[in-house]
């Protein structure tokens, strides 16, 4: 069991407020998607919640242990992993030494082998580019290892921020088949997505956000059926 | 002009680069990673060479244990200069950092000026020479160079061998996702700017086995070092060696065509140019 | 500003030696000398002699009694110093301190002549006299000073005197490098020596300098083994001296004859074994040339001062090492002062330099005479080298031994293997 | 912002005001040992000052700043040697030199950013040492001195150096002043838009190279007026003390110890730092370790009061906040 819990998130940059106190809750095995227009601190709110910056107010709570404080390193440690927005590869390493690098911390350690012979089993293409710099990989490639690097961590929570960001269509629909399947295999996911369309499609529960604050939130099926969803997001998506 | 002196000198520069570039190795390991410039670099050293002097002339031993006896201090030393006056700082503005280890050179410098004097030292090690001809290499050369390529060796088995050193290369490669991956990134700073130190002391300390020297011999080298590090690429560590090397010969082989003195001034031309035309060094990767 | 003054007042009291007097009648008057001294940098070891030097003339004159004048005053002297680390930046700020601040009688030098320069402008500025020790730099005294007196050979003699030596020891020599550190001192003795070598019908195979400071003198050692002169003559100050001798003997350079500045003189300059062995070292003063009161008849001056043995004696009881030219030099800088105050009279500076002026001493440092031309004014013009070499004895130990002038020869100079 | 750009506050003719009357207090007193501290000061307030407007406004980290002082020193000295040059008319001749290296050479190194920028000057700094040791016209390693006759045309040695102490002071105060109106006018809103975000400055119409190099010449000027000062006081120029890595390394340590980036900060900084230095080089208890307390105490400051003593100040006492920039 995995749950996540947010509680009045404030947080910025700067002494500039970005977030002005967030409620969010995860639900065990659910891809939860939090959708917004840019600016709206889609990012900022996976970076708190990470702890990549420090939150000024509010609380994170995980499986019912206080982690508001921790730094990113622990919270992953604890399962918490995020794949951020624009890969974030080391690019010098190599496709295999990267996902080494992913199964850092204690628990997947020991279970490094045979997950990644798991992700290669979703990526193959991964697989084939092993010994490759990962500077050397397509766009697409990239994005497969980011999320291959995370799940090298045996994530308890999967947070992906925009992965088909700087994605062609074709690659895009890949990606969220793939995530689509990791959802099936019964991961807990947090999505944050420009592609509205598409994450409201996929996932169990949807956030919007606007200027910091939760919008609204409900079941992804009936947040895209609002009008004011589709007039916002949708129409500007077709 | 003379020619006859093309040969050994270059030989001799050749022979050096190989320390020049080991403690280059230091400076661009610590920067490639923290993305400090490291101004305390000349103090660690010249630190190098007093641990072979107190283990030479003080304890009475064989200076190559002090070579050994340097890497490890220096590796402790650098540790602590981390976490002392660099860790605050680490996300800060150049300037801060710039000052914070220009800070730590001046307390180094104040204090082993006090304790050490500014004397001249001398560790006498014989290990013979080789001649042939007109050229003469002393055995200490030769020992340097295999101690300093054995020394970039064994950082580069670290660096793409263990878990530990990977985690380093990850923390440079990308400090923030090494931390979402779980990797201490503060830890692997640390040990990063430790390895760097234990670097340039042991480059030091050979460095204390060819030339005498004393307190403030240090300034000299680490001008060397940011010449070699931005002809090798900032970050680059084996670009700091071949750079190292590229200098040493560059060094043997002008001192013969024109006089010694303006050697340096081709090595700052060389500098300058270097960065402004090819900022990311002669072996730097375009990123 | 006030906390300016209490600083400056509170470092008055550097470096006290003698305090107190014999307590005449009258009462003792201390007489106030300032100096920088290079406590660290690159002149600490050699500066650091100059001022044991000083300290030895400080606490014999103290001893004795003070100096006493004829009008009965009986001066105590008492030095006041600070650190200039080897730099000329605040080497003048130092001296205006030791001028305005703490109220200096008389000023001496600090040690190399690129300091002494500095220093030099101040003391003139402020028209104090200042009696340099520690700086043999010819251009200095060429800058029409009037209140800066010279005690060592000026460096144009020091190689000069070499090449003589050198030619009365192998008439065959042809070929010469000269290589020396680029500060005013070398640099001055370098273009002193070169014309004079081409009068002799000498040829310069190699000519170079290298930076202050330098310890890899590989590429020079390899140029001179490539144009395999006969002679090498040059160095600068004591660490480069000894390195470059010893870079030399490593490299197996074949000269007969190899004079370097400064460095042979000193007693460590041995620590470098067989690789000092038949080197030339010019000097200012060596404890074997014995100067006497018989000699000062002879040249029909006057003697001043104890004699050469006792001086090291009480330098050896005082700091328990031999005394390098260095130390000699700065007590003979405290001998020349002394002198030239007993023969004024008083204090009054323009007694002084007249006395000055009209010095001509025999002691244990050597001739003294300064000169009273408008444009040399000060600089020396009497004392003469020595020149010594490092000769292994029969067991293989080092020494130095005077080999030139003549007169005050321990042994012959022997060509380097 | 908006606040900092008010002008509600006489502060520049205040600040101006304390310098000078300080600067005078040793011609008043005729204290000539006080009068040679306080160049030094002077000296030391006009380098800081003008290495924070390129480093301070324009966040470009120069490590080699005191080349200008140098090549100033050099081009008013030679022409003072060589030509009988007055000191007035040497000194701002001087400046030429100093203007086209700035000029030349700063627009091609200030494309680099961050540590290479850094390192770049540190290369032109050694460069250009390296090259004068070895440039016999200068008189190389040894370099130039002047025979001492040379100022009896002003009156004599002791009156020379006041007119090169009243020279310095009143360029320290045109450095300052020319700081604050840098600051205050609108190229200081493009400089400081320039540190924040280049990319940003040249959407909002700025030209960040032609405003980077302009900022540069600024701050090279009034360090070559100094060297020129200093060296004429001095007698003698010598690479090794025109060229000095360590003195370049000391303002940007002034500037940090007042605050980054403001206008009384190198002021406040070098005043401080001096006095400092003073006190312990001349201290008999702590001479000895006096680099090593200026270390730590330059640790403290950076790694606790970032904003320097102008930001511990304007903490501590809002009074004097509004009067210090």
């Amino acid at each position: 069991m995995s749950s996540l819990t947010v509680r009045g998130l404030e947080a910025g940059y700067g002494g500039v407020p970005v977030l002005w106190g967030l409620d969010v809750d995860l639900l065990d095995g659910a891809l939860t998607t939090l959708v917004g227009s840019n600016g709206s601190g889609k990012t900022t709110f996976l970076r708190s919640v990470m702890g990549l910056i420090r939150p000024w107010r509010g609380s994170v709570v995980l499986d019912g242990l206080d982690v508001t404080r921790l730094s990113a390193h622990e919270k992953a440690d604890l399962g918490l992993v995020l794949v951020p927005e624009g890969r974030q590869l080391f690019t010098t390493m190599t496709v295999l030494e990267n996902l080494e690098m992913g199964a850092t911390v204690r628990r997947a350690r020991p279970l490094m082998r045979a997950t990644m012979d798991e992700v290669f089993a979703m990526f193959p293409r991964l697989a084939e580019r092993r010994g490759q710099q990962a500077l050397t990989l397509s766009g697409g490639e990239q994005q497969m290892l980011a999320i291959a690097r995370g799940l090298m961590a045996k994530p308890k929570i999967l947070l992906l921020d925009e992965p088909s960001l700087g994605l062609s269509p074709r690659v895009t629909m890949e990606m969220f088949t793939a995530i689509r399947a990791l959802r099936r295999a019964g991961l807990t996911i947090v999505l944050v997505e420009q592609n509205v369309q598409l994450s409201l499609a996929i996932a169990d529960h949807a956030y919007v956000l606007a200027h910091g604050r939760v919008e609204l939130s409900g079941p992804a099926r009936e947040v895209r059926e609002l009008p004011a969803v589709r007039a916002a997001y949708l129409g500007a998506a077709e | 002009m003379n020619l006859g002196a093309l040969l050994p000198s270059a030989i001799d520069g050749l022979l050096l680069g190989f320390v020049y570039g080991l403690a280059a190795m230091g400076l661009t390991l610590i920067f490639g990673v923290t993305r400090v410039v490291n101004l305390a670099h000349g103090q660690m050293i010249a630190m190098g060479m007093f641990v072979v002097l107190a283990v030479a002339s003080g304890a009475g031993l064989n200076p190559y244990v002090g070579v050994l006896l340097a890497a490890v201090v220096g590796l402790a030393a650098g540790v602590v200069i981390y976490v002392v006056a660099v860790d605050r700082v680490i996300n800060a503005p150049e300037l801060t950092t710039l000052l914070a280890t220009f800070a730590v050179n001046l307390i180094i410098i104040g204090t082993a000026t006090t304790l050490l004097t500014t004397s001249p030292r001398a560790v006498d090690v014989d290990m013979g020479a080789l001649r042939s001809g007109g050229v003469t290499v002393l055995g200490t050369h030769l020992v340097a160079v295999v101690i300093a390529v054995a020394a970039a060796g064994a950082l580069y088995a670290f660096l793409f061998r263990t878990r530990l050193g990977k985690s380093i290369r990850a923390v440079a490669a990308d400090r923030a996702a090494a931390e979402l991956m779980g990797i201490n990134s503060r830890r692997m700073l640390a040990l990063a700017f430790g390895l760097g130190t234990a670097l340039a002391m042991t480059a030091g300390a050979l460095l204390a086995t060819l030339f005498s020297f004393n307190v403030l011999s240090g300034g000299t080298y680490e001008t060397k070092s940011f010449v070699i590090v931005v002809l090798g690429g900032l970050g680059n560590p084996t670009g700091a060696l071949i750079g190292g090397l590229i200098i040493g010969l560059l060094e043997g082989v002008t001192a013969v065509v024109i006089p010694v003195s303006w050697v340096p001034v081709i090595e700052y031309a060389v500098f300058v140019l270097i960065l402004l035309v090819r900022p990311r060094g002669l072996l730097g990767s375009r990123q | 500003m006030r906390g300016m003054r209490i600083m400056a007042a509170a470092a008055a009291a550097v470096l006290v030696v003698a305090a107190c007097g014999s307590g005449t009648s009258s009462g003792p008057k201390t007489l106030k000398i300032g100096f920088t001294a290079s406590q660290t940098g690159a002149q600490e070891l050699t500066s650091k002699r100059q001022v044991e030097g000083i300290k030895l003339w400080a606490d014999q004159v103290t001893k004795a009694g003070g100096i006493k004048l004829k009008d009965g005053t009986v001066l105590t002297p008492q030095l006041v110093s600070y650190d200039d680390e080897s730099k000329t930046d605040r080497v003048q700020a130092l001296y205006t301190k030791l001028i305005n601040d703490d109220k200096v009688d008389f000023l001496l030098s600090p040690y190399s002549s690129g300091l002494i320069k500095a220093a030099a402008v101040v003391g003139e500025q402020n028209g104090k006299i200042m009696v340099t020790a520690g700086g043999a730099d010819d251009a200095t005294m060429e800058q029409g000073f009037t209140s800066i007196y010279q005690v060592y050979t000026p460096a144009s003699q020091y190689l000069t005197g070499a090449i003589d030596l050198m030619l009365a020891m192998d008439p065959s020599i042809k070929k010469i490098a000269i290589v020396n550190e680029k500060d005013a001192f070398s640099t001055g003795v370098a273009a002193a020596a070169k014309p004079y070598a081409a009068s002799k019908g000498l040829q310069i195979v190699v000519d170079e300098g290298y930076d202050t400071g330098t310890t890899d003198f590989g590429p020079i050692v390899n140029k001179i083994a490539a144009a395999a002169p006969d002679a090498i003559l040059g160095g600068g100050h004591f660490q480069d001296g000894q390195t470059f001798a010893k870079a030399i003997f490593d490299k197996q350079v074949k000269a007969k004859f190899i004079a370097l500045l400064v460095a042979p003189p000193e007693p460590t300059f041995g620590d470098i074994g067989a690789a000092a062995n038949d080197i030339v070292g010019p000097s200012q003063w060596e404890a074997s040339v014995a100067y006497d009161a018989k000699a000062a008849v002879a040249a029909n001056i006057s003697w001043y001062g104890p004699a050469v043995a006792d001086f090291t004696a009480a330098y050896n009881a005082a700091f328990g090492s031999a005394p390098s030219y260095h130390s000699a030099g700065g007590y003979a800088a405290g001998l020349v002062l002394q002198k030239a105050i007993e023969d004024a009279g008083s204090i009054d500076p323009a007694a002084v330099r007249a006395a000055l002026d009209k010095q001509d001493l025999l002691t244990l440092f050597g001739r003294i005479r300064f000169s009273t031309d408008a444009k040399t004014h000060g600089k020396q013009t009497a004392h003469q080298m020595v020149y010594v070499q490092w000769q292994a004895a029969a067991d293989g130990s080092l020494s130095t031994k005077v080999v030139w002038p003549e007169a005050g020869r321990t042994a012959p100079i022997v060509p380097r293997q | 912002m908006l606040r900092l750009r008010g002008r509600s506050r006489p502060f520049l003719p205040v600040l101006l005001l304390i310098v000078a009357v300080v600067a005078a207090v040793p011609l008043v007193t005729g204290n000539p040992s006080m009068r040679e501290e306080l160049f030094f000061m002077l000296l030391l307030v006009t380098l800081a000052t003008s290495v924070n407007v390129i480093t301070g406004y324009t966040g470009y980290v120069s490590f080699g700043h005191i080349v200008f002082f140098g090549l100033g020193g050099y081009g008013a000295f030679w022409l003072m040697q060589a030509l009988g040059v007055h000191f007035l008319v040497a000194a701002v001749l001087g400046v030429i030199p100093a203007v086209l290296v700035a000029a030349v050479v700063g627009a091609a190194v200030l494309r680099l950013r961050g540590a290479y920028f850094a390192l770049a000057t540190l290369g032109i700094l050694e460069a250009t040492k390296a090259f004068m040791t070895n440039f016999d016209p200068a008189g190389g390693a040894v370099g130039l001195s002047f025979n001492f006759s040379i100022y009896a045309q002003y009156g004599g040695a002791k009156s020379a150096a006041e007119l090169a102490y009243v020279f310095m002071a009143l360029v320290a105060l045109a450095a300052i002043a020319a700081s604050y109106l840098v600051r205050h006018a609108k190229f200081g809103l493009a400089l400081m838009t320039i540190r924040e975000d280049q990319d940003a400055a040249v959407v909002l119409g700025i030209d960040p190279a032609r405003t980077k190099v302009a900022a540069f010449v600024i701050s090279a000027v009034f360090p070559a007026l100094a060297g020129a000062a200093f060296f004429f006081k001095n007698g003698i120029i010598e690479p090794g003390s025109a060229f000095d890595l360590t003195r370049s390394i000391e303002s940007l340590v002034m500037v940090v110890l007042g605050g980054v980036g403001t206008v009384a900060g190198p002021v406040i900084g070098a005043a401080v730092y001096e006095w400092l230095r003073g006190f312990l080089i001349t201290s008999p208890a702590l001479a000895s370790f006096q680099l090593t307390i200026a270390g730590v105490l330059l640790l403290v400051v950076v790694l606790f009061a970032t904003s320097g003593l102008v930001g511990v100040l304007r903490a501590r006492f809002p009074a004097v906040r509004e009067w210090l920039e």
